[in-house]
């Protein structure tokens, strides 16, 4: 998995998608109200074992290196791969632990070996305005 | 405890890809947005209109 | 003829640094965009009140 | 200036803004209309010394790799380095080469070694909606 930088353009473009979309965060919100916990909801694609040093970490969006985790949570080992539901996971994050920052944040799923195996989109520590709620 | 995390030729593809899915996700909030502002305008339109409408016709009612 | 673009490690970052460059750009314009929509609503909510007191006033001396 | 993969994270990241913003680009309006031709202004910052096969290219935003340039003109040579007025240049884009879509383009001056040396701020080929020229 290692580039040396001697490879043609195209093998970079081809490896992309294999690997970094095995883990799908879901229900992620747009805006996470500052003070409170909050649930990372993510599902494991179907060929993806997980393993027990597995964890997920927020990222502020723009990270260069994984280890640039803002905080991070053990992923959940499912008690049974093959029964459905197991595929459905998630995770708790506290508040206290949490960015104080109204920036761009992501969640990521690193695998035990430092492979990321999966990005969300971003969402900010912030209310959303009472004026957005107006509809037009 | 700290989580592994090994850097690998392959971590900058990992962080542009999450980059990239961020960045779609931003752009297509700010078309979103851009979107409410343009029917957002055209409302404060419709509605800087009607007061007018009802101020002159106020205005017309008093004196006739 | 075609310009040269070498392949080296070097370019992930490049490309990684171009999209920083742009999702900074775009983060900040959702920003203002986001901005000009309270804006834009607080301006909705003055003028529909403001009409609907006209309104009122105006069926007040149709009345009285 | 290869990344052999072997290398510390810490290096990825103090690399960073080295060489990437020797070129600046100015002046790029967030719409250019559909149709028309456009001119790409920028700055050649102290240091950096322009050679005849350095190109600027319009690549769409998330680009991987130097070769998925849109279009591409070759930057201009300065007639006089020395002179002040020479790090100010402006190369451009016939309309017939330009994208056809809304999507998101940026400008990158790309070296002959296929360096990339800046990179723009994010532009559409689109019409500014006439309902944004309200004011607030």
């Amino acid at each position: 998995m290692e580039e040396t930088g001697e490879e043609p353009p195209t093998s970079a473009v081809l490896l992309d998608h294999c690997h970094f979309s095995q883990i799908i965060f879901n229900n992620v919100e747009k805006f996470y109200i500052p003070g409170g916990d909050i649930t990372c909801h993510y599902t494991l694609t179907q060929h993806f074992i997980p393993r027990r040093k597995d964890w997920i970490g927020i990222f502020r969006v723009g990270w260069k290196t994984t280890r640039e985790y803002y905080t991070f949570m053990w992923a959940t080992l499912p008690a049974d791969l093959n029964s459905k539901s197991s595929l459905q996971q998630q995770v708790q994050f506290k508040a206290y632990y949490l960015p104080k920052d109204d920036e761009y944040y992501q969640f990521c799923y690193v695998d035990q070996d430092g492979v990321v195996r999966g990005a969300s989109v971003p969402f900010q520590f912030r209310p959303e305005s009472e004026e957005d709620i107006l509809v037009v | 405890i700290t989580p592994l995390s090994i850097y690998t030729g392959d971590e900058s593809m990992a962080s542009h890809f999450a980059l990239v899915t961020a960045y779609e996700d931003i752009k297509k909030r700010l078309k979103d947005s851009e979107k409410e502002n343009s029917l957002l305008k055209k409302r404060i339109r419709f509605l800087e209109e009607k007061l007018l409408e009802t101020r002159l016709s106020e205005d017309a009612s008093s004196v006739g």
